[in-house]
C-alpha cells in the first residue's frame, strides 16, 4: 500500500525527521488560508498516488496567499496520469542549499534492506544512476548488525556530499531506517532530501510503500490512510471479497483459480488474439458464493461482452467446481454465454455436471480450444 | 529418490491441530509421506490421523527424529515457527503459510542463514514439494502427478498443477515438482534447486514455471549458460500484466522495465532454454525433448 | 535507577502488559475514594525503593473502603528498612489462580539479556531456585536471534507450568522483552506474575532497573520517576556537583580520585582500625571547585570528623592538585586538620606546595602512614 | 614486545579532534606511541599534533595502514566507533569512553563477535594499557611506568597508576599494564589477558586488580587452578563497600552474597594466588615473590 506524501511526511515526522509545516486542503479557500498561515510563500502540491506529478503541472509555487488560491484552484479535480486531485497540500516553504535522495528499499535478490544515497536529488533516482552513476551509492544492509552512521558517512562521502553536510545526512538516514523497519516499509523515500541555507535536513517529498501482510501491527495507521478510497471501485469490491483482482484493457472476462494460471490464461488470450478484461484469480476452493461474486464483478466491468471461466481441479475436485460454477450462473443468468474450462481431479465428472445442468455454458476440455471458443464467443457489441 | 526428499523422509507438521493443518495432513497421510509428529502449543499428547502431537517441535525432533517440517500455522505464528524449526535441527522447513510480513522473512532468513546456515527453507507461501509416488510434503494434489524423469520448479500452484497433469497425461512422469513459493522473497530459489536437479540421476530434463517479477529467471539463466547441462524447458507466466501491478500474489509484480515476462523470457532462451509462450506449449517442448 | 512499583507498572502498560487499575495517593481520604471507586476490595502498596515491604507491614488487603482508608493512615509515614513511605498505591484485586515469575535481567558474565522463568512467583526467586531448582528455567537470550514464543514456551514447560497457561505467559515475556530492549533497562521483572482465573496474565508487581547512561534516549521518562528526590539528601547534592559519593556508617571522611583508589583507601582505614564516613570520587583533573564541593559534602555529615584525602596525580600533576586543596581548605577553613596523602606525578612539589602553604594540614608521603594519622588525628568528639 | 601491542603497533585515534582526543593524543606522541592516523567525520584533511585526520576510519586504515584504534568519543557516538573500527579490519580497539548505554554495549559485542569474531575489545571505560617504554595506548601518566617483568591487570585506573608508582619505586618494572575498563559489560577479561600473560616471555609474574561486582575474578581464580603457571598476586578492593550500592563506576556494585571483595579474596587464595588486603601490600608481595 503506497502512501500520500502528506500521509508519508506525517509517518516521518513521528521518528523525527523534519518536514516543512503543511496542510491538507480540499477547497481554494482554504488553500488561502493556510498560505497567510504560513507567511504567503508556500507550495502547493497535488495529493495523488503517482509520480511525476511536478511534469503534470500538479506542483506550484505560490508567493501570495492569493497565488496560493489560484492554484490550488488550479488543482484540485484536475486528472494527473488517470487519478483525479481531491486534496491538495500546502506546504511552507524551505531555503535550500543541495537537493539530495535517501531511500531504503526491500530489496528481493539479496533478501536484505537496499540504503540508496544520492548527491543528486529532485530526479528519478534510476536517472541519475544510468547518467551519473558516480553520485548513487548503494549498500546492502545487514539487519542483523544494523546501519550505523559510520556507514551512512562513508556512502555519502562516496557518492561525492561533501563532509560539512554529514551531521543531517547521517542523522536523517538513520532515522529513515527506523521508519523502514519500524512501519514494515517496503520503501522509504526522501526525494529530494532538501539541505537548507541553517543546515538542516527537511523531506521534500515522501514515497512510502507499507507491507499490507503487516497491516495487523499498524491497523491504526493504515486505517487512517487515504489510498484505500481511491481504487477503482471494482478493485476496492474484489478486496473487501477476497478476490484478487485487477483491471486491464480488453473485453474478455477472465476468472480462474490461482494467480499462475490466470496468468497464464492472460497470455494465451492474447497469443491467440484477443484481449482481455481482468485478472481475478479466486483462490482456492472455488465455493459457489466466491464463484459468484466473482462473475457479478467481472461483468460490472462494461467493456466486458466475454466471459472465461478456468479452473484446475486439484485438492478441491471438479465436480465441486462445477456445482459452484453452475449455482452462480444460476443466480446471475449472464447475458452472453459463458466459457468454462474444467481439468485436473474428476474432470470427467465436472464436464458431465455441466453439460446435464440445462444452464447455458459452453464446456471445453483443453485451455486452447477454451481460449479460441472465449475469443469467438463474445457477444457482438 | 527425488531431490530434498524421499519415502523414508520424516516429516513434522507444524501447526498439525488447525483446520488446514490436519486436512493435509491426512492427505499427505494418504499419499504416503512418512508423517513421524505434529506440533500444536497447549496440544501435547493429542492424536491427530494417529500422528503424535507435541507442545514443542523440538520434542517432536528427539522423540521421532523428524528431520523435515511442514509450517501451515496462520502468518503471525509462521515466524516462530520457521525459528523453532531451525532450533530443533530441522534440515529442510517447507513453509506454506501466505501473507508473512516481509520484514519478518527477512529477519527470519537473516537469522537462520547466520546461525544454521545447512538449513534449507522453501518458501513461504509454497505448495511445497512431491516427488510423486514417493512423498508429498505441502497442499499439492498428489493424485496428479506421476513418477518420471522431469523435475519442475515453479513460482505458482495451480499452473504447475495444471502443466504437471498435462504431462502425466502425455506420459511424461516427474522426478520432483517444486512449488518455490508466490512471495517475494523467498527461501530456495530457481538456481538452488537447480543445482539439485543437475546431480539428480533421475531427473533428465527440467521445467521452470517463473512469473514476472524478481530476478529468479534471471539468475536461472545465469547459471544455465554456465553449469546446467540437461535440457531445460521454460515457461514464464504474466507477457500480459501491466507494470506495477500485483498479480494475485506479493511476489507477482514487475517495476517499470524489469522482471517483466518477456525479459525473462528473453534472457532464459539466450542461455540455451527453450521459452515457451503459453503453458500447453511446455508439453509439446517436453515431448520434443524426448523425441 | 530503580523505579517504584507504580511507575515500572506504567512502563509495563506502555508495551500492552496487563496490571490491575490503580492509583497513587499521598493522603487517607483519597486512599478511600479510590477504594470506592475500584469498587472497595483493594491492595494498599508502601510505594518505596526497597523489597520486602510484604513483611515489614507495607503491603496490605482491605475489603471496605473505609479499611482502605485505615491502612492507608497506617502506612503512610511508616519507615520500612529505612525509607519513609510517602506514597500509597491504592490498586484493585484480581481473581488468582497462579503467581508465576517473569524477569530479563542483564547478565554480566555473559553479557547477554537473561531470561528467568518460574512456576513460582510471589517470593523471592533465589530462594525458589535454592529450594525448587527445578521449577526455575533461565535463558541466556542472543540478541541477534531474538526471543521467540518457542523459546519462552519451552522454558515455561520445563519449568513446570502447565501448557494450557502458555499462551499469556507468552505473550508477556515477548512484552517484558520488548521493556527491557526499548527502555534500556537492566532488570525488568514481574514478580508475581498472576494468572487470573480469567485466563489473563496480570503483573502483580513490577521490579525495573533502567540504565542511567541510557538517560538522554528516555529523558521525558527519567524525569517522571520519583525515585531521585528520595536519595539522601547529600548524595542528592553529590550527584549534582557530579561526585560519587556513597555514605558509610563511620566518622573519617574520605576523599580521593578514582573510584578503585577510594575503595582501597577505604579497604585500608578498616584494616588499621578507623571506619570510613563515606566513599568519595572526585574523578579526574581535582580542580579547586570541584575538591571544595567535595570538602564541603563530607564535613555536612555530623558525624565525620577526621578528614582525609588521598589524590594520585597521574596525568594532572600533584603541584596542581595541591593548589586546588589548599584553595578549599582555606575557603572552608575545617575544624579538625586535614591528613593529605600526595603520591605520582611531581609529588615533591605537591608536598613543598601544601607545606609551604601557611594552611594547617597534616601532609604524608605513604598511604600507610596516612591512613593511620587520619585515624589519630580525629577530633575528639 | 608486550602483551598485545609493541613499538610499531600503528594506532588511530576515533575523535582525535576532540578536547580529550587531541590532549592524549600528544601525550602518547611523547611517550612514543606510533599514532599514523586520527578521525573525525567532517575534519578530513586537517592534521593533529602532525596526525593525518580522515573523515572515516576506514580511509586511516586503508592510508595509513592502522592495526589498532583507542576510541575516544562522547558515549553515544562510541557504539558507531566499535562498529567502523571493526568493519575497517581494526585487531586491537581500545575503549576509552565511559558512559555508553550498556544495551549498546551488549549489541555491539554480540554482533562483532558474530561478523569480526578476531577483533579484540578493550574497554569501555579503560584507562587503556602500556607497555612501559614502548607504547602507551590511552590516558595512563606514563612517566609513572617502567619497563619490567610484572604484567598488571587491572580494573581501576588511579588505583593502578598508584600500584604501578609503587612498584616502579622498588624497582620492579612492568611488562604490560591493562586497565580492563570499568563498565559492568567490557571486552577482554582477565581470562583473556592471563592467557596471553601466560604466554608472554617477559611477563615472570602477574597481579591482578580486582574490584567488587561481576565474576572476573573468580574466573581468573577458575583459571589459575589449572593453566596458569606464573606466580600472581591479586588485591580485590572493596572490602568495606556496602552491598548493592556502586563504587564511583558502573561496574563496582556487589549483588547481595555475590561478587564481594571477600568472596573475591578466597577464591584467589584457594587457587594460589598471594591475596594481600590493602593496595601497599602489593608491592611486599611481588617483592617476596622475586627473592
Amino acid at each position: 500500500m503506497k502512501t500520500l506524501e502528506h500521509e508519508g511526511k506525517s509517518i516521518f515526522s513521528r521518528y523525527g525527521l523534519l518536514i516543512p509545516r503543511g496542510k491538507v486542503v480540499d477547497n481554494s479557500l482554504e488553500g488561502k488560508k493556510v498560505a497567510e498561515e504560513f507567511g504567503g510563500e508556500v507550495m502547493v502540491k497535488a495529493q495523488v498516488h503517482t509520480g511525476g506529478r511536478g511534469k503534470e503541472g500538479g506542483i506550484k509555487k505560490a508567493s501570495t496567499p492569493q497565488e496560493a488560491l489560484q492554484w490550488t484552484k488550479e488543482i484540485l479535480g484536475r486528472k494527473i496520469r488517470g487519478y483525479t486531485v481531491n486534496k491538495v497540500y500546502i506546504e511552507e516553504r524551505v531555503n535550500i542549499e543541495e537537493e539530495y535522495y535517501l531511500a531504503f528499499i526491500l530489496d528481493r535478490s539479496s533478501g536484505l534492506p537496499l540504503f540508496i544515497i544520492s548527491s543528486k536529488g529532485g530526479i528519478d533516482i534510476e536517472k541519475v544512476a544510468r547518467e551519473e552513476p558516480e553520485r548513487v551509492r548503494r549498500l546492502k544492509v545487514n539487519p542483523l548488525w544494523g546501519i550505523h552512521p559510520y556507514q551512512v558517512r562513508r556512502e555519502a562521502l562516496e557518492a561525492r556530499i561533501p563532509s560539512s553536510h554529514l551531521t543531517p545526512i547521517v542523522s536523517a538516514a538513520m532515522k529513515l531506517y527506523e521508519v523502514f523497519i519500524g512501519e514494515d516499509a517496503l520503501l522509504a523515500e526522501i526525494n529530494p532530501a532538501l539541505l537548507t541555507s541553517e543546515g538542516r535536513l527537511v523531506c521534500g517529498d515522501s514515497k512510502v510503500e507499507l507491507d499490507d501482510n503487516a497491516f495487523y501491527r499498524h491497523q491504526e495507521l493504515h486505517n487512517s490512510l487515504e489510498s484505500y478510497q481511491e481504487e477503482d471501485p471494482l478493485e476496492r469490491r474484489a478486496r473487501k471479497e477476497g478476490l484478487s483482482f485487477v483491471k486491464l484493457k480488453g473485453n474478455i472476462g477472465v476468472i480462474g483459480n490461482g494467480a499462475g494460471l490466470v496468468m497464464s490464461t492472460l497470455d494465451s488470450i492474447s497469443r491467440e488474439g484477443g484481449s482481455p478484461a481482468n485478472f481475478l484469480d479466486i483462490g482456492g476452493g472455488a465455493s459457489a458464493d466466491k464463484m459468484e461474486a466473482a462473475i457479478d464483478i467481472v461483468l460490472a466491468n462494461p467493456r466486458v461482452n466475454s466471459l472465461f471461466i478456468n479452473i484446475f481441479g486439484g485438492i478441491t475436485r471438479c465436480d465441486e467446481a462445477a456445482r459452484g460454477i453452475i449455482a452462480a450462473i444460476k443466480n446471475l443468468s449472464p447475458q452472453f454465454m459463458p466459457v468454462v474450462r474444467l481439468g485436473g481431479t474428476n474432470e470427467e465428472e465436472g464436464w458431465r455436471i455441466l453439460e446435464d445442468s440445462g444452464v447455458e455454458i459452453k464446456v471445453c476440455k483443453s485451455m486452447k480450444e477454451a481460449v479460441i471458443k472465449a475469443i469467438e464467443y463474445k457477444k457482438e457489441a | 529418490m527425488g531431490i530434498l526428499v524421499d519415502r523414508e523422509t520424516k516429516v513434522a507438521v507444524q501447526g498439525i491441530t488447525g483446520k488446514e493443518g490436519s486436512y493435509h495432513t491426512r492427505l499427505m497421510l494418504q499419499y504416503g509421506t512418512n508423517i513421524v509428529a505434529g506440533c500444536s502449543p497447549g496440544k501435547g499428547g493429542q492424536e491427530v490421523h494417529g500422528v503424535p502431537v507435541y507442545d514443542t517441535l523440538e520434542e517432536g525432533v528427539r522423540h521421532e527424529k523428524a528431520e523435515a517440517s511442514l509450517v501451515m500455522v496462520p502468518p503471525r505464528f509462521a515466524p516462530d515457527a520457521l525459528y523453532e524449526a531451525a532450533e530443533a535441527g530441522i534440515k529442510l522447513i517447507v513453509c506454506i503459510t501466505e501473507g508473512i510480513p516481509l520484514l519478518d522473512t527477512m529477519f527470519a532468513f537473516q537469522r537462520i542463514k547466520a546461525r544454521y546456515p545447512d538449513t534449507k527453507i522453501i518458501g513461504p507461501n509454497s505448495p511445497g514439494l512431491i516427488a510423486p509416488g514417493k512423498t508429498l510434503l505441502g497442499i499439492m494434489p498428489g493424485n496428479i502427478f506421476k513418477g518420471g524423469k522431469v523435475g519442475i520448479i515453479s513460482r505458482s500452484g495451480t499452473l504447475t498443477y495444471q502443466i504437471a497433469y498435462e504431462l502425466s497425461h502425455a506420459g511424461i512422469g516427474q522426478s520432483t515438482v517444486v512449488g518455490v513459493g508466490g512471495d517475494p522473497l523467498i527461501g530456495m530459489r530457481f538456481i538452488d534447486l537447480m543445482k539439485l536437479f543437475n546431480q539428480d540421476p533421475e531427473t533428465q530434463a527440467l521445467c521452470i514455471i517463473g512469473e514476472i517479477g524478481g530476478r529468479d529467471e534471471e539468475e536461472a539463466a545465469d547459471y544455465l549458460g554456465t553449469d546446467f547441462n540437461k535440457p531445460l524447458v521454460a515457461y514464464v507466466a504474466g507477457q500480459t500484466a501491466p507494470p506495477g501491478r500485483k498479480m494475485g500474489h506479493a511476489g507477482a509484480i514487475a517495476s517499470a522495465g524489469e522482471g517483466t515476462a518477456e525479459s525473462k523470457s528473453t534472457a532464459l532462451k539466450k542461455a540455451g532454454a527453450v521459452a515457451v509462450e503459453t503453458s500447453y506449449q511446455v508439453v509439446e517442448a517436453l515431448l520434443d525433448v524426448f523425441k
